[in-house]
């Protein structure tokens, strides 16, 4: 009995390991995922290792170092119109746009997803969740955070919550969407018939069975909500000054555009290839996880 | 225990789905999946249940399991009403009823370990510790013909008659007193299918299990079923035991049914009954007997009056107005 | 060329449309009546169509004449006004005594709730004494009276078009340029008043364009599309400079941006902390980041503005960021976080940005909130704010109509956003106003100013230089130091 | 049919009741006084106090929403708090450049997003596929609001040939449609993308149908097989893609008329926001979710039109 | 010996995946005569469908043929151009899909797909197509045929879908006929009519058919002659009569004897044990090796080549060895 335990324990990791680098290794194959894994990693470094990155905080202002270009001694990447150093606000900024992004998804998949497993699993409540959802639905998506950010004032925090309401209904009708047809699966039915509770089937069952598309939707929401955040933050309704925000930026150089455009073009790229990243990946993940997908 | 108790009777047991549509999306028709059906299944039987796709075969199923809410009608199970059961009284029946299902490749949760599928029943029903569990797991596994290697698994790492034995194994974890298979060896191919049911049998020797076996394979149900009930649109055509009905067919739908069934003996060219036209809409049934917009024999009785469910000879059961 | 005239159409309309000026404005006017508005893009229209009794000259910053042709005050309460003749409306009806009570009556009234009513709110009564000769009484002396009467928004309607349609649509005055169409959010035409009293203006049409992003009006200016903007900032300085067909128009102006305390809230009231701010900033280098676009006075009421002396200059608190931490120190003000109310306007945001890093480096922790502007001036009546910007556009260029709204006890609630109170500056304030005599009132200017730089009451960031960009096609342009300007001298060549 | 529009219709009504209702309470909970700001920097509070209740602020909210719903109902969606222009023509006004430059960007993202999806999925694994692919994916993630200023850094500033900003002309002119080009690819270059990665997907999944394989064993010329066996089947999910991102489009109208200074319904909801004119932000909020709801109810005439399969009765 | 209407040689077909190249028809050799019915049965996967379709060459786009000839009335068909296999197709050889539900355009009429077919091989008019393909429907017996050229796929019962299918299929009187389990989604009232059907149409138009299934009742019924697959193998091949009666793999034999005989009720059950080998395994032996209960060492190490058990009968086992050592056949 010993020894068989051992031996199913090492069998155990092996199939987890394997499930896992399954998807890794068909990602692997994709090479715009892999550009897009290492966008993300890259950026993600960036925002951890910020600090150790850059020379200046991001807010430090030398008023006499005005919008310096690109290329400048001791500002690679020039400055901007406070004779701030561009790259460390792009290297902060790299956090923000993560902190924003992982906020705002996460906030609308946890709406999302609960909403859309009741909606999906229960016929009593689709409706009225629906409508809700129709409703929310119907409004163009900055309209409706221009909204919320208007009840809620302007901040960066608000931008989440607005993005996140705004999040919620996509999610909830991807989730519901799946939950409708993974409920008919027969391993559902043969749960049922088991005698399992809602609960238990809910969770236990239909939700591990719908992550593929909710990390996919979770992956491509990241791209929009970064897109969002910087609208919002280029129409005022954003990061606060002097937060390093990237559509913020934009916004501020804007006006600068034919003395300095380093200041516009700069976070413009940024975002540019972090949401470009996220989408690819997002495809690359969507591609993967689909095992009727044939790699060739 | 004693032999030929009914463990499951079924009375004028009637499934209708709503069709809703329209500007308020109310219910506009009904799909009468399953009409006026009233059987006697006995402890230790195989009842095969058979006749064409969307004859109502697997609704039955369910219903009988009250996965489907019966529309009217009454289920008893072991002697007892289970028509009207609330979810939590319902438990303990569903302890002993259990279900195999068709397809091996959509039964069993992709993202759950073979050992967690089978031990499934041991976390909703018992208070086993998880080492408990497993041991029973192993066992279960070992029982339908797997080993103790294929516990950390995911489905898809195994073929259709693998995991067609898996189902089995969670189906039997807890003992049950009848299973309901629907098409629980359709989708395998005709050397594994053997081995299934093979497997079925020997299971039933040891636990004295009463299988309804719901199945198009003729074949099959000739050789693994005792009783057989066939259908027709939601209805009762034939009930009879397994050699009386592929002897002495009476219903002309059993026959034609019989008789299109292509047999593996080359040469053998028999006459054949060809039915005209096909099945008719189970939203839409004919008035009168179902099968008469198809039957070589019909009258002008057949169209307008629905047949009578007659015992023709003892144990024979059969609905048709010219036969019999 | 005018034997050719008949060779082409084109030639000829090109010719007309020569005298046509495109201005470019970031956002569409409210309204057009100057009793019904009161911002600087209504206004922009409001004073090519309209005229006030008087004008501020922007040259020596004396207040002339223009509907009026002469004044007397009898007595500190009574002002009588002698209007010139033969001037009529737009639409025909004729300018005197009549339309300007109307005007004025209509301004006052409270059920028109005018949003400038307190412009005229000392007066009593309006009187006709003859066709051209009218009375104003006030209940008390009102010495800024004249500056008041050539405000924007005190100019003469015709009473005919405010009766009987909607003037703050389809405006109608005696200016020299006649309202055609408005189409809302884009445009609004202006076109030549042929019988405009001082003599035909110089241009046939003149469009106020709704371009909203500086940046594109600067777009079309390089295409050809807009002739004229104002309100240039800094930023596009040296675009506008760079390129040879434009011509950049500068003129040292009366608006004052100021940094202000909220007076209700702890440590803001405290005398020290305003000296610590005031030792924190560095308001030379912040001045320089305006490129000229700016004046550097420590002076409160700027030197473009009446009740403005040199002597005020040597007031205040100096850049020490030593001594700003010293004091930040000794008082505990590094303790807490300082909310900073910014509206999201460029020039403010700019300022904030500023404030904020130089405070944080004596130790005053600010954080900045943006607001859009009607938001924003919600906010900051309400007083939640500790620290805010705001600019006072003094369109009279007479510094009671800048220290009384802004500073005086009686306005805390609406306009007194730093709900400043102190017995000893309205006292001045009051004087200022209450006196006719204009020498007399610069006095008491001068001293209310210099106790409120000594008090750091408000922190004066720059004073406003006006400039405006115009095709080098544009002649005969003059900004006034208020901000405003007329066309009607303006040709294009 | 018919009966699909009715109840879509019907659907609508509610929709729209409770959009208004949503940006009704939210607009008056909002912060932000509009008497104020029509006050303007120097108002007295009772200068204040005379504008709330010449327009009706001083009432209870439901009273007031009651009020605005009857107004509406009567087709009468209010006066502006701001202007006290008529909404109705306020919109009237603006409503024609939002949807033209909507249509306009529209029809650049379904010509060029079709093209491009059909060739990266009949060329796929080559390097066009490659280049398309990459392409579309560049297309959605660029901020529109920073492709808008780059585009008239480029073509109206540096190279002047098209004009800036402003729509003035009718689009059928030559002008016009100078005008439209600019924001007509800022805006439509999202949707563009998003329409060829679908299109591309779908072509590929119809591509492998079995359908497809059963026309070429009838021995149908590729280049029929490819447009018309494939092409009406794949554009089925497309089409839902189009009306989703009419939404999206419509959305992108408030940048888009920011940047290139065009006179819409995007930036007079903007400025209504700002502003707090209530009437004007509910008026136009109405405009667009119906719009929204009108596009998705075509989508689904057409769906029926091309998907046999699809019956509405 | 007549000219052989299909004639194919050691054809092998693989695929490109993830994983390398997979290769799933290996050597397989087979020919149909006029007038003729080959069944290729097998259990899934065994690449029945995958040989039809190199055939027809219409592999999926990551399949290719390897090698292996194809001759097609003494016409090579791996050497014909996109275009000239495009003119065959359809009209000289034609084929039926398992799937009726998913085999006809869904949003194209009836009448669209099948006059289709007419107008590309036969050049009629759009009117003459109409009135053919209206007695093609008659021709499969579908009730109310003019009617039906107006309506959609999903009007129609998966029988009458693959009625359809069948008059497509039988438009320009095909010499050869491809059924890829034809009725295997049917419900068996509706297998008996279709099968009848072809029958009765490979009569009167003497076609060669080639019928995938792998149901042994409808090889009975229907072949006269029969190609056991096994894992991308041909291993045995016969006439009916001596498959049934005599098969000399111990593969074929316990298929036979899996099969269940609704006739005979004492018919014992005797299961193959174990399941096919994965077409990724290497395997240098026979592929029925673990399988097979008369396995040696030899069948482990070395793959069996074709033995000619009799006549006509070619059986791929090492256990034909000893009685056929001296007719072993040509190519080993
Ligand atoms: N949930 C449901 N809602 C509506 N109709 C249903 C539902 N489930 C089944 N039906 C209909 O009821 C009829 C009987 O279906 P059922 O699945 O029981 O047939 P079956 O005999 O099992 O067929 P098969 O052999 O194809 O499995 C069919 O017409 C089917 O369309
Ligand atoms: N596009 C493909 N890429 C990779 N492998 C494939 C592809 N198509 C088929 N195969 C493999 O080729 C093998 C043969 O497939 P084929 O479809 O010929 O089987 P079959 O005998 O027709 O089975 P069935 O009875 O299930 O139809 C299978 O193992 C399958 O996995
Ligand atoms: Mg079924
Ligand atoms: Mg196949
Ligand atoms: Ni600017």
């Amino acid at each position: 009995m010993t020894t068989q335990t051992v031996s199913a324990k090492s069998i155990k990791n092996v199939e987890k390991e394997s499930v896992f680098k399954d998807t890794f290794k068909r990602i692997l194959k994709n090479k715009l995922a892999v550009v897009g894994l290492v966008i993300i990693s890259i950026q993600v470094l960036l925002a951890i290792f910020a600090p150790l990155l850059t020379s200046y905080a991001p807010d430090t202002q030398n008023l006499s170092a005005r919008e310096l270009p690109i290329g400048s001694e001791g500002h690679w990447l020039g400055t901007d119109n406070h004779g701030r150093d561009m790259w460390s606000r792009i290297v902060y900024g790299a956090r923000i746009s993560i902190l924003v992004g992982i906020g705002s998804v996460g906030l609308g998949l946890l709406g999302g997803v609960v909403l859309g497993l009741l909606s999906g699993y229960y016929r009593k409540l689709d409706g009225i969740i629906m409508r809700l959802m129709d409703l929310l639905f119907a409004f163009p998506g900055i309209l409706l955070a221009m909204l919320i950010i208007a009840i809620l004032g302007t901040s960066l925090v608000n931008v989440v919550i607005a993005i996140s309401i705004w999040s919620i209904p996509n999610c909830a009708r991807i989730v519901r969407g799946s939950v409708l047809s993974t409920k008919k699966e027969e391993y559902i039915l043969a749960q049922r018939s088991l005698g399992s509770s809602d609960r238990r089937i809910m969770f236990k069952h239909i939700l591990p069975n719908i992550t593929a598309p909710i990390i996919v939707f979770a992956t491509m929401r990241m791209a929009t909500a970064i897109l969002s955040t910087s609208a919002l933050s280029y129409l005022g309704l954003g990061a606060q000054p002097p937060t390093p925000e990237w559509g913020a930026m934009i916004a501020a150089g804007q006006d600068y555009m034919w003395t300095s455009p380093h200041m516009t073009i700069v976070p413009g790229i940024a975002i540019m290839l972090v949401v470009f990243a996220f989408n690819v990946v997002g495809d690359g993940l969507r591609d993967a996880l689909d095992p009727n997908m044939d790699l060739n | 225990m004693s032999e030929n108790q009914a463990i499951l009777k079924l009375d004028q047991l009637n499934k209708h789905f709503p069709v809703r549509g329209g500007l308020l999306k109310r219910v506009q028709n009904h799909v009468y999946a399953v009409n006026d059906v009233s059987i006697e299944v006995d402890e230790g039987d195989s009842v095969g249940i058979v006749g064409e796709s969307g004859c109502g075969k697997s609704t039955l199923g369910r219903t009988i399991l009250r996965l489907e809410e019966p529309t009217s009608g009454e289920i008893w199970f072991k002697g007892e009403n289970i028509t009207d059961l609330s979810e939590r009284k319902l438990k303990k029946f569903k302890h002993d009823m259990q279900m195999i299902f068709q397809d091996p490749f959509a039964s069993l949760d992709p993202r759950q370990r073979i050992g967690d599928t089978i031990e499934e029943p041991f976390v909703i029903y018992t208070n086993l510790s998880a080492r408990e569990r497993k041991e029973k797991a192993i066992k279960l596994l070992r029982e339908v013909g797997l080993d103790e290697t294929h516990y950390y698994k995911y489905p898809h790492q195994f073929s259709g008659g693998q995991r067609q034995r898996i189902g089995i194994a969670r189906a039997i974890a807890l003992n049950p007193e009848m299973i309901v298979c629907d098409e629980a060896v359709s989708a395998l191919d005709v050397s594994v299918q053997a081995q299934v049911i093979k497997l079925l049998k020997e299971l039933q020797d040891e636990y004295d299990l009463t299988y309804l076996f719901i199945s198009h394979d003729l074949g099959v149900v000739r050789h693994f079923c005792n009783k057989v009930l066939v259908m027709y649109l939601g209805n009762m055509v034939e009930w009879a035991p397994v050699d009386e009905l592929f002897d002495n067919p009476i219903h002309p739908y059993t026959e034609a049914l019989l008789s299109a069934i292509p047999r593996p003996v080359p040469g053998n060219k028999r006459e054949k009954i060809q039915l005209r036209g096909d099945l008719p809409s189970p939203s839409d049934p004919p008035t009168g007997c179902p099968f008469h917009t198809r039957c070589p024999i019909a009258t002008e009785v057949c169209r307008q009056v629905k047949p009578e469910w007659r015992e023709v000879t003892p144990n024979h059961f059969v609905a048709c107005h010219e036969r019999g | 060329n005018n034997e050719q005239g008949s060779n082409g159409n084109e030639e000829g309309g090109e010719s007309a449309a020569d005298q046509e000026l495109i201005y470019a404005t970031t956002s569409d006017a409210p309204g057009l009546s100057p009793i019904d508005t009161n911002d600087s893009v209504s206004s922009n229209v409001v004073d090519q169509v309209f005229e006030t009794l008087f004008v501020r000259n922007s040259d020596t910053g004396e207040i002339e004449p223009r509907l009026a042709e002469s004044y007397e005050t009898p007595d500190d309460t009574t002002w009588v006004i002698e209007l010139k003749e033969g001037i009529e409306f737009h639409d025909g009806t004729p300018f005197n005594a009549e339309a300007v009570k109307y005007t004025f009556e209509t301004l006052i009234d409270p059920e028109r709730a005018a949003p400038r009513a307190s412009l005229l709110a000392p007066v009593e009564s309006v009187e006709v004494e003859d066709e051209y000769t009218v009375v104003i009484n006030t209940k008390e002396p009102y010495g800024a009276m004249l500056a008041a009467l050539s405000h924007s928004n005190s100019a003469i309607v015709s009473p005919e078009a405010d009766q009987n349609g909607d003037i703050n649509q389809e405006p109608v005055g005696t200016g020299p340029y006649k309202f055609v169409e408005w189409s809302k959010g884009d445009q609004i035409v202006l076109e030549k008043n042929e019988d405009y009293w001082r003599g035909e203006p110089g241009l046939d049409k003149v469009t106020f364009k709704v371009v909203p992003s500086v940046s594109t009006a600067i777009s079309m200016m390089e295409t050809g599309e807009v002739h004229f903007i104002d309100g240039v900032t800094s930023e596009h300085k040296s675009r506008i400079e760079g390129n040879d067909s434009f011509e950049l128009i500068t003129k040292d102006g009366t608006p004052v941006y100021n940094l202000g305390f909220n007076y209700e809230h702890e440590p803001m009231n405290d005398v020290e902390f305003r000296k610590a701010v005031s030792h924190a900033l560095n308001r030379d280098s912040y001045v320089e980041t305006l490129d000229g676009l700016g004046v550097r006075s420590n002076s409160i009421v700027g030197p473009q503005v009446f009740g403005y002396d040199e002597s005020n200059e040597d007031l205040g608190y100096e850049y020490d960021p030593e001594k700003a931490k010293e004091i930040v120190e000794e008082n505990g003000f590094d303790s807490e976080t300082y909310h900073m109310l910014v509206p999201n306007r460029d020039a403010y945001i700019n300022m904030g940005e500023i404030v904020q890093a130089q405070l944080s480096e004596v130790g005053i922790n600010v954080e900045m909130e943006m607001m859009e502007w009607g938001t924003f001036l919600d906010v900051a009546t309400e007083g939640e704010f500790d620290l805010t910007f705001l600019s006072w556009s003094n369109v009279t260029g007479d510094g009671s109509e800048l220290l009384y709204p802004n500073l005086h006890s009686d306005n805390i609630g609406s306009s007194n956003r730093a709900r400043y109170a102190n017995d000893e500056f309205d006292q001045l304030v009051e004087a200022s106003r209450d006196t006719t005599d204009q020498e007399a009132r610069k006095e008491f200017l001068v001293e209310a100013n210099q106790l409120a730089v000594e008090d750091a009451i408000w922190i004066p960031m720059h004073h406003g230089v006006i400039a405006a960009a115009v095709h080098e096609s544009v002649k005969g342009l003059e900004l006034e130091s208020t901000g405003r300007w007329e066309l009607y001298q303006v040709t294009r060549e | 049919m018919l009966n699909l529009i009715v109840s879509r219709i019907a659907q609508m009504f509610f929709l729209l009741i409770g959009i208004s209702f949503i940006v009704f309470m939210s607009m008056h909970f909002a912060p932000g006084d509009p008497a104020r700001i029509i006050g303007g920097p120097t108002a007295t509070e009772s200068d204040i106090t005379n504008i709330r209740i010449s327009l009706g602020l001083d009432q209870p909210v439901l009273i007031q929403y009651k009020d605005y719903l009857l107004g509406v109902l009567q087709g009468d969606l209010g006066y502006s708090y701001q202007t006290n222009e008529s909404v109705n023509e306020a919109i009237a006004t603006r409503f024609p450049n939002t949807l033209n430059l909507a249509i306009a960007s529209m029809i650049v993202a379904i010509i060029i997003g079709v093209f491009a999806g059909v060739i990266s999925a009949l060329k796929q694994n080559t390097w066009l596929d490659v280049f398309t692919t990459t392409g579309a994916l560049a297309g959605i993630s660029i901020p529109n609001f920073w492709l808008g200023t780059i585009l008239i850094l480029i073509f109206a500033v540096n190279l002047q040939w098209l004009p800036a900003g402003q729509l003035t002309a009718p689009f059928w002119t030559v002008e016009g449609m100078k005008q439209l080009i600019l924001p007509a690819i800022t805006l439509g270059t999202g949707s563009a993308a998003l329409i060829a990665r679908m299109t591309r997907s779908s072509m590929l999944e119809v591509v492998r149908s079995d359908y497809v394989r059963t026309a070429r064993a009838k021995g149908v010329k590729e280049k029929v097989v490819v447009f018309v066996h494939c092409m009406r089947n794949a554009m089925i999910p497309v089409i839902t893609v189009i009306g989703m991102n009419f939404g999206f489009l419509l959305g992108g109208t408030i940048i888009t008329e920011q940047v290139f200074a065009i006179n819409g319904v995007g930036r007079l909801m903007i400025d209504a926001i700002a502003n707090r004119d209530f009437p004007m932000v509910q008026g136009s909020v109405l405009l667009v979710a119906s719009l929204f709801v009108i596009v998705n109810l075509i989508v689904d005439i057409v769906y029926a039109f091309i998907d046999p399969r699809i019956s509405y009765d | 010996m007549t000219e052989a209407l299909l004639d194919v040689k050691n054809l092998v077909t693989s695929f490109r995946t993830a994983d390398g190249d997979l290769t799933a028809v290996r050597e397989v050799s087979f020919s149909v005569e006029q007038g003729e019915t080959l069944c290729i049965v097998g259990e899934s996967g065994c690449g029945k469908s995958i040989t039809s379709l190199s055939v027809m060459q219409l592999l999926p786009k990551n399949g290719k043929i390897k090698s292996g000839s194809i001759q097609f009335n003494g016409q090579e068909l791996t050497d014909l151009t996109d275009e000239e296999m495009r003119q065959l197709r359809g009209n000289e050889i034609a084929i039926i899909f398992q799937e009726p539900m998913t085999a006809l355009n869904p949003v194209f009429t009836i009448g669209f797909q099948i006059r289709e077919p007419l107008k590309i091989h036969e050049g009629l008019s759009k009117k003459a197509a109409h009135q053919k393909g209206i007695e093609l429907l008659k021709q499969v017996g579908i009730p109310s045929p003019e009617k039906r050229m107006n309506q959609y796929p999903h009007e129609l019962s998966g029988g009458m879908r693959q009625r359809v299918m069948i008059a497509i299929a039988l438009a320009c009187n095909p010499k050869l006929l491809i059924a890829d389990e034809p009725t295997t989604a049917l419900d068996v009232t509706i297998q008996s009519q279709i099968l009848d059907l072809i029958d009765d149409l490979k009569k009167r138009f003497n076609m060669g058919v080639v019928m995938i299934t792998h149901d042994m009742g409808v090889v009975a019924e229907v072949a006269d002659r029969v190609m056991v697959m096994y894992s991308g193998e041909k291993i045995e091949e016969a006439d009916v009569e001596t498959i049934f009666n005599h098969p000399q793999h111990p593969y074929t034999k316990g298929l036979l004897q899996s099969v269940p005989n609704v006739d005979d009720k004492e018919h014992h059950l005797e299961p193959i044990p174990g399941s096919l080998p994965s077409l990724k395994e290497n395997i240098s032996g026979c592929r029925f090796y673990d399988r097979c209960e008369f396995a040696t060492e030899k069948c482990r190490t070395q793959s069996p080549p074709k033995f000619e058990a009799s006549e006509g009968h070619v059986v791929r086992c090492w256990l034909q060895e000893e009685s056929t050592d001296e007719r072993k056949s040509s190519y080993s």
